[in-house]
């Protein structure tokens, strides 16, 4: 009896298979290796790519004004056609790229990074929560036109006030998403479970509330790159952005747009580039979320 | 809820009496002033010394803010400097068209975003979730005067079935018919950007909610996947899009100064822009302040929401 | 011959990782029949209930058959399962802590269950979800059915459940570990219910559960699992009185038993305490309220509690659901704002110790979540969860804690290979024992254990409690040790308090207390342990209960 | 039902002027009452066109007075005073009588500082009236005033009883062709036909504003048929515009801009002359009015259009694209940093010239940054002459009396300028111009030229190219005309259907 009692009760390793489970855990890599989140990073990559090998393929300069070619269509010299100043569309695309990859990859990651420490620290205390709160009302509140000029008056135009301004506006963004889901997340049994061996606030932000707070913020991230872009055309239209000669895709689109009924083509090729990236990054958000959520 | 809100407002009094005083100095920050946009290159030194005067720009700051409190105190908003007429009355005649347009906006965007979400998780088909993200993307990338231009010209130009631009004639009221019609452009391409973000929050917080025990609970009673989606999964999911709409709020506020430039859309966007570039300052300074104002109020409404969608913001306490 | 119910062969059902988690388990249930499925924990018993409900995690493979009334079930689409489920196969689920839609009323969910299935709708509904809850004896049905999920304790939460389940009287009710959460008087109502509607409806279950005394109690036939296969299959006399197999006689072996009353003890000493001694945990007079006093609504959970947990001791506590045994529990912790009274813990007040000294009080305290599933965030694998303490007070290098790690899994019978697994892909009982490892990880002075072992089967259970004892033998931790099965509390507690509406109504000596009941209360709670021995059946229960009371 | 059937306007061939319909027109941007006589804005000008009166006018192509509320006028042997008869068959629309009172009253508003008019200083020069005839007034200057019908040409003659409900924009009461009916700020303007006007009855019944702040809105909105007429469309616009066989762009030869350089002699690097001489030699003004302006527009090296007194055309192609000359001039100077450019921000046309003219310098090797400025910040630098490099922007007033631009466009004013220029001899000349029995006498003439030379020689402001008026339209607007302050002219405009 007390044989087969030892024989029975022995834990379940004594199974010869359980010595194989040794696979990696499907994890972000993984996810961003395949399907959705490989076509996410092929398209992100190749509009990287586009910008940063610009000065190699671009055959013109981006502020050379080519005589005689005012607003031709698209053509074997010129693949996107050129602009009212005579410039060549394709290789001052491919140098707007440069610019916005600082903004998109640059500002908004910074804006969203310091949001969502302010969102984190700031919602475990009532006291900050509500103040941190109510400044996030004030600067969402003020447009983000207001928040350009206002900057403007203390850096001047150019890209820093581009940079500036979506930082200062991702910011309460940010941290208003982030303090939504840490009031979620924080009344998970998991999170007390953290509390009750003694873990301070900040182990509990950092291990728990953070990466259990992240699915929103990941959408958002993809959202707030992709309209990063938007603003930066916008403030190009007011005199706020980047300063002309430098190329960018907003103000590259908000020039082709301007002469839409004469040179429909002008915008084409800036905004696939658009699309192509923000399809990217929504696709590999997307993957991201699943990867998460599997 | 009314102690809620009471509690609340404390603070919400605080932030506007600090936002009065940072606009009022920040508006006066801003390099340009009023003066030398309403005099023009041309005008005389004594010309402009005479205007300055004349809008009591050449009392110190401090007595300017005490007058401006003052002033606010007794319901009275001053005068616009440039347009001339009483701030309130311009900030109405804009507010109503700008309140039309953003809530059109507002509500066309929270549709799109529950229905096309809804359809995306309750089809789970491969071709729909493709479609949908496809036009997800569109939508996010174009931006506004693209989207606003091509649609002017699609229907208002090539094929002239709706208004480019403008007000209905006759007010919102007088012919609905008519005024939905002078809307629906504008209201559409301010609600795509929003509407498309939003969407993408719901979609994946829905199908955060279907991997939920109490779903699988819900499944093993024989309730339709469709049924569970929307009386169960969607109320979990709402909060999050309710503060995802709050703060995109924001973003519809900003691209309606756009919007209503496109669509010669005469509201409080047109308003606050023609406002900073005259460095009309009583007119800026009122607006910001309404906008401080709408966005605590907001902020109050999607925390009200909140609590009202989860009793256990409500209630409180865990089990 | 007549086609069985349900008729299960050659089920198998595999994950990514190599080992298939059921290898082949082949169940009958006949028409009317209540089937029990036993067997160690992790053993298939809750992944066989739903592959018969369709609704198998994710990335689960079945293979085999499954047939309801001769119709194929496996492979069936999810339309198709719709009219299926609810209606003519239930499911219970073995974690009812989460079951339920945390922002609906439950007396809205059980309507919508009734509403799924075309039944009755308004005031028809209403009707029988009143019905229904007082048929799983929920008190004040009509106001409880405007409360929401977070407002119920656990074992109400686990009787909601069952009323879903049984709201369009199913055909088939499959009951993972339907009456754990329950204390014994409830069990018994739960148990005496589900006959009676065996009896009423005919309807046939599927039974999983770890407590013999239930199987003993209500299943006709039993059915023996181990790691993914059926070892053994009888009639519940047969296999209680004849176990062929070895595995089932070791069940049966540990099962553990109340003192007889022949057996019962009537003074026991107390032992000698110092009456200077620091106490390890100390209550006094403490209240707890629930609900917000704005809104004029407050319950009382516990309500002028004084106990005293005297160093290396073990105190269990039992009672009633709902009667305020995790709200202790959690209280020590300093998990709940007081309502009045305080609560010491080694002679001081960790409400009101701050900073470092309130780190330090944490760490000599354990904390064993009633509801494992939702205490182990599922983001972290097993090992990381058991290592977390560790990390969190920065004790002992990488390789060490690693070392500790293994050490805890399998201390708790877990094969070392679980560690890089999630929460989720565990059995309850093995999330049980992770959430128990990660207790154990510090070594803590005070541990308290709501419900540590309520999802394991008996022999684990025997071998988790060996190694509780042997622990608490060599570190001189004290416990308290909340649990429903007061067999199990009998084995490890030197002090014993029985709970009912939030009050004391006896406290003692564990000995005394369950050999020498004096109120009324805990009388009545002894009489409702089910015997694990099926020819004692009709001898306790409802009937027995009546008889002493 | 559709708001696009309701909206859309009639439109046809022509057969001969008929009456009624309501002209829309599309303005760029919203009447500012504070300044309502600056010529600010093309609601404005379009309001004082339609509303008011002036007591000459001016033809588009000379500077010869012609009849409009005064019927002749005698300027006195001493060139210190001039009698005007008025008509006396017109009413206000009020239905008050207009007496030389009234002339009176108009021009003392002008003068008055607060207005901001540009001939503020020439109306402030009239300091005697006399008005003892009802239908005649005789004004008498301070000194003589060669300009004297520049003033009459542009000074509105405005109500005095409703003048408080003029400053908040209530009311706007005048002579003219249609009364002011009322004005919604920021969206639109509606006026409707003065029935008892004096002159020919207008055919149009109405005349609606609607204010379209973005060009291609206004674009659409005409193409969309929701407007007839547009004013502010660009250049490129309305060249298509011009093809399409549904539209016409009118051209108004006579009212004219003027697009200039200006630079900041308080930077040192722009203080040799040399340096401006580079930048006037370098930049291609063909090209300019060519691509940016579609070729509405005459290269330039001195602000006169053709028919002006002052309009030398030898003087006027003194600097002419040149860049070698322009790269030896840089390279006697040496190295130079880089000087900032400024150009108002969000306009596309500025943009456009701005690359173009940095492209230009660079060329020859004057480095530029360019620096796009808000407008109203670009207006305070302007006067508080705060460039400190070169900047782009366009004047008028050069198609008057020459002596007016002198003396009252900003840029050129002798005493005070954005460019800091100050020199004795170019002051003198100024005011010499402007000490003149009349705007064309060879005395005058010869104060021109020196003034010439003084601008060519200095180049504190470089000239780049004359820029013509247009607006477009659907072909369903017949005879539209512009006065020389650049206001529409629509007494004998009609639609046709
Ligand atoms: N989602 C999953 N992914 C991977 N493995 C799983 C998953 N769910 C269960 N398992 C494994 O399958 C085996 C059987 O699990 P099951 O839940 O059926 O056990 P059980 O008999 O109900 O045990 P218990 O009595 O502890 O509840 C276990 O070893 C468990 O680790
Ligand atoms: N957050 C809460 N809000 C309101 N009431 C609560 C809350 N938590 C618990 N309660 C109530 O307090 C009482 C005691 O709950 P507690 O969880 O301590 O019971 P328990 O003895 O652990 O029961 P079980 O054995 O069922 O787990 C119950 O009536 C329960 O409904
Ligand atoms: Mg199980
Ligand atoms: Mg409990």
């Amino acid at each position: 009896m007390s044989e087969s009692l030892i024989d029975v009760a022995a834990p379940e390793a004594s199974h010869p298979d359980d010595q194989f489970d040794t696979r990696r855990r499907p994890g972000i890599w993984t996810a961003l290796r395949r399907g959705k989140g490989l076509a996410g990073l092929i398209l992100i990559g190749a509009v990287v790519a586009l910008g940063l090998l610009g000065p190699l393929l671009a055959p013109h300069g981006p502020t050379e004004q080519i005589p005689g070619a005012n607003l031709v269509g698209p053509s074997g010299a010129h693949w996107f056609g050129t602009d009212e100043v005579n410039r060549d569309i394709f290789s001052r695309t491919l140098y707007g790229i440069r610019t916005d990859l600082l903004v998109v990859f640059l500002a908004v990651p910074i804006g969203a990074t310091i949001g969502i420490l302010f969102g984190l620290i700031s919602s475990w205390w009532t006291f900050t929560d509500v103040v941190a709160q109510r400044v996030f009302d004030l600067v969402l509140a003020f447009p983000t036109l207001i928040l350009a000029i206002g900057l403007t008056a203390f850096v001047g135009p150019g890209l820093r006030t581009v940079f500036f301004v979506i930082v200062a506006v991702e910011l309460p963004v940010f941290g208003r998403l982030t303090r939504t889901s840490v009031r979620t997340v924080r009344e998970m049994p998991y999170v007390e479970a953290a509390h009750v061996v003694g873990a301070g606030s900040l182990w509990q932000l950092r291990r728990h509330v953070l990466p259990n707070s992240l699915e929103p913020l990941l959408v958002q991230l993809a959202v707030s790159m992709s309209v990063a872009v938007f603003i930066e055309g916008a403030l190009s239209f007011l005199g706020l952005g980047v300063r002309p000669p430098q190329p960018s895709l907003g103000s590259l689109i908000r020039d082709g747009v301007r002469n839409m009924y004469d040179a429909p083509f002008f915008a084409v090729g800036p905004l696939a580039v658009v699309v192509a990236l923000v399809l990217g990054l929504l696709l590999v958000s997307q993957a991201l979320a699943e990867a998460r959520r599997a | 809820m009314g102690h809620y809100l009471l509690r609340r407002l404390p603070s919400a009094l605080v932030v506007l009496a600090i936002a009065s005083f940072g606009i009022f100095a920040l508006v006066r920050m801003v390099p340009g002033d009023p003066v030398s946009t309403l005099a023009g290159p041309d005008a005389s030194p004594e010309a402009r010394a005479a205007i300055r005067s004349d809008l009591g720009l050449d009392q110190p700051l401090v007595t300017q803010y005490v007058h401006w409190l003052g002033q606010l105190a007794h319901g009275d908003f001053g005068t616009s400097y440039r347009i001339g007429g009483q701030v309130k009355d311009l900030v109405a005649d804009g507010a109503v068209n700008t309140i039309v347009l953003t809530a059109t906006a507002l509500l066309l965007a929270a549709i799109v975003a529950l229905v096309c979400s809804v359809l995306a998780v309750v089809l789970d088909n491969r071709w729909v979730n493709a479609a949908l993200s496809f036009g997800n993307t569109l939508a996010i990338a174009l931006p506004t005067f693209v989207t606003g231009l091509v649609l002017i010209l699609l229907f208002a130009v090539v094929f002239p079935v709706l208004p480019a631009g403008g007000t209905p004639p006759d007010g919102f009221l007088a012919r609905p018919d008519i005024a939905a019609q002078y809307l629906l452009l504008p209201a559409v391409c301010l609600a795509l950007g929003a509407g498309a973000a939003l969407t993408r929050f719901l979609t994946e917080a829905l199908r955060t909610e279907l991997r939920q025990p109490y779903v699988t609970t819900a499944r093993a009673l024989g309730i339709p996947r469709r049924r569970i989606v929307l009386t169960q999964a969607l109320r979990n999911a709402l909060p999050s899009a309710v503060t995802v709409l709050g703060i995109q709020f924001g973003t519809l506020l900003g691209g309606a100064v756009l919007v209503e430039a496109i669509f010669t859309w005469p509201g409080l966007g047109g308003l606050i822009e023609e406002a900073i570039s005259g460095r009309d300052y009583p007119l800026v300074q009122v607006l910001l302040l309404l906008s401080v104002v709408v966005f605590v109020a907001i902020q109050l409404l999607t925390d009200v929401i909140h609590a009202w969608l989860d009793p256990r913001v409500r209630i409180g306490g865990t089990a | 011959m007549n086609t069985p119910l349900l008729e299960v062969t050659d089920l198998a059902i595999s994950f990514s990782h190599p080992r298939p988690a059921v290898r082949s388990v082949s169940v009958t249930v006949d028409e009317g029949e209540v089937v029990a499925l036993v067997g160690e924990s992790g053993s298939g018993k809750s992944l066989t209930a739903r592959a018969v409900i369709g609704l198998l995690p994710d990335g689960a493979v079945a293979t085999g058959s499954i047939r309801l009334r001769g119709d194929e079930l496996l492979g069936l689409p999810e339309t198709s399962y719709n009219a299926i489920r609810g209606r003519r196969v239930a499911m219970v689920f073995q974690e009812p802590q989460t079951a339920l839609n945390p922002v609906r009323t439950i007396g809205w969910q059980i309507a919508e269950a009734l509403r799924a299935h075309g039944g009755v709708r308004g005031k028809a509904a209403k009707a029988r979800a009143v019905e229904l809850l007082r048929e799983v004896e929920i008190p004040d049905p009509e106001e409880r059915l405007g409360f929401y999920p977070h407002q119920l304790s656990g074992g109400q939460k686990q009787r909601v459940v069952l009323a879903l389940a049984l709201a369009n009287e199913p055909e088939l009710l499959l009951a993972d570990e339907p009456t754990t959460a329950l204390d014994v008087t409830v069990q018994a109502e739960i148990l005496a219910l589900l006959r009676r509607i065996r009896d009423r409806t005919g309807t046939s279950i599927l039974i999983i559960t770890h407590n013999m005394g239930v199987v003993a109690h209500l299943a006709d036939r039993v059915v023996v699992l181990r790691q993914g296969e059926v070892v053994e299959e009888a009639s519940t006399r047969d296999l209680f009185v004849d176990p062929r197999h070895a595995y089932t006689r070791q069940l049966l072996a540990a099962v553990p038993r109340l003192p007889g009353p022949d057996e019962r003890v009537h003074a026991v000493p107390t032992p000698e305490v110092p009456a200077d001694a620091v106490a390890a945990l100390e209550y006094d007079d403490v209240r707890v309220q629930y609900g917000s006093r704005m809104r004029g609504r407050v319950l009382p959970a516990v309500d002028g509690v004084t106990l005293r947990l005297e160093r290396g001791q073990v105190l269990g506590l039992v009672g009633e659901s709902g009667s305020g045994k995790t709200t202790l529990g959690r209280l020590a912790a300093g998990l709940v704002p007081l309502a009045g009274g305080s609560v010491r813990v080694g002679g001081e007040d960790l409400v009101r110790a701050r900073g470092r000294r309130r780190v330090d009080l944490r760490r000599r305290l354990a904390f064993v979540h009633q509801d494992p599933e939702a205490s182990l965030d599922p983001r972290f694998s097993i090992a990381e969860a058991i290592r977390e303490p560790l990390d969190v007070h920065g004790i002992s290098g990488r390789k060490d804690r690693d070392t500790r790690v293994a050490e805890l899994l399998d201390a708790v019978r877990l094969p070392a290979s679980f560690a890089r697994r999630r929460p989720r892909e565990l059995s309850g009982g093995q999330r049980q024992r992770v959430a128990l490892a990660r207790a154990l990880t510090l070594d803590p002075e005070l541990l308290i254990a709501d419900e540590p072992t309520s999802a394991l089967d008996v022999s684990v259970q025997a071998e988790v409690l060996d190694l509780f004892a042997d622990l608490q033998q060599r570190l001189g931790f004290a416990c308290v040790f909340i649990s429903h099965d007061l067999a199990v509390v009998n084995k490890v507690a030197d002090q014993v308090a029985v709970l009912r509406a939030g009050k004391v109504v006896e406290s003692g000596p564990a000995a005394r207390v369950f050999g020498a009941p004096t109120h009324d209360y805990t009388r009545q709670l002894l009489a409702a342990v089910p015997v694990p021995d099926p020819t004692v059946r009709d001898a306790t229960g409802p009937a027995l209960r009546e008889q002493i009371a | 039902s559709s708001a696009v059937n309701e909206a859309s306007g009639a439109s046809g061939g022509d057969s001969g002027p008929t009456d009624g319909g309501t002209l829309r027109i599309g303005s760029t941007s919203d009447i500012v009452p504070a300044s309502i006589f600056t010529n600010s804005s093309d609601a404005t000008n379009t309001l004082i066109g339609a509303v008011y009166d002036s007591l000459i006018d001016y033809p588009l192509d000379n500077l010869e007075p012609q009849p409009r509320l005064a019927t002749s006028w005698q300027v006195a042997k001493d060139g210190l005073s001039i009698t005007l008869q008025l008509r006396d068959d017109v009413k206000f629309h009020t239905g008050r009588e207009f007496t030389s009172k009234d002339v009176e009253f108009s021009i003392k508003t002008w003068a008055d500082p607060t207005w901001t008019v540009q001939l503020q200083r020439t109306a402030a020069a009239i300091t005697g009236f006399d008005t003892s005839d009802p239908h005649a007034i005789t004004l008498s200057f301070d000194h003589k005033l060669s300009n004297v019908f520049d003033l009459l040409d542009m000074l509105p003659i405005i109500d005095s009883e409703t003048f408080d409900q003029l400053k908040t924009g209530k009311a706007y009461v005048g002579t003219g062709p249609f009364k002011f009916d009322s004005w919604t700020p920021s969206s639109k303007l509606t006026f409707s036909k003065n029935d008892d006007y004096w002159g020919d009855e207008p055919h149009l019944d109405g005349i609606e504003v609607d204010i379209v702040s973005d060009p291609q809105a206004q674009v659409s909105q005409l193409r969309s048929g929701q407007l007839d007429l547009v004013t502010g469309a660009s250049n490129r616009d309305l060249e298509t515009l011009g093809k399409d066989s549904k539209f016409d762009v009118t051209g108004f030869d006579g009212a004219v801009q003027q697009i200039y350089v200006g630079a900041d002699l308080a930077n040192p690097d722009l203080q040799d002359v040399k340096l401006r001489q580079a930048i006037a030699f370098a930049i291609d003004r063909e090209r300019i009015v060519d691509e940016v302006f579609r070729g509405q527009g005459t290269p330039i090296n001195l602000p006169w259009p053709d028919y002006s007194p002052a309009y030398d055309a030898e003087a006027n192609k003194t600097y002419t694209y040149d860049p070698d000359k322009a790269k030896e001039l840089v390279a006697q100077l040496g190295d130079s940093p880089t000087i900032p450019l400024a150009y108002p921000a969000g306009n596309a046309n500025y943009e456009a010239v701005a690359q173009i003219v940095q492209a230009n310098l660079g060329a020859v090797g004057i480095k530029t940054q360019l620096q796009p400025a808000e407008y109203s910040q670009f207006i305070k630098q302007l006067i508080g002459g705060t460039f400190g490099g070169l900047w782009i922007l366009q004047h008028g007033y050069a198609h008057y009396t020459p002596s007016t631009l002198a003396v009252s466009a900003y840029p050129f004013n002798a005493d005070k300028n954005a460019s800091h220029f100050v020199s004795k001899a170019y002051k003198e000349h100024a005011d010499a111009a402007w000490n003149q029995d009349s705007g064309d006498s060879p005395e005058a003439v010869a104060e021109y030229q020196k003034l010439n030379k003084d601008l060519l020689d200095n180049l504190f402001l470089i000239e780049m190219a004359l820029l013509h008026f247009q607006t477009a339209e659907t072909k369903s607007v017949h005879d539209l005309n512009m006065s020389k302050r650049g206001e529409l002219d629509l007494r004998s405009t009609y639609l046709s259907d």
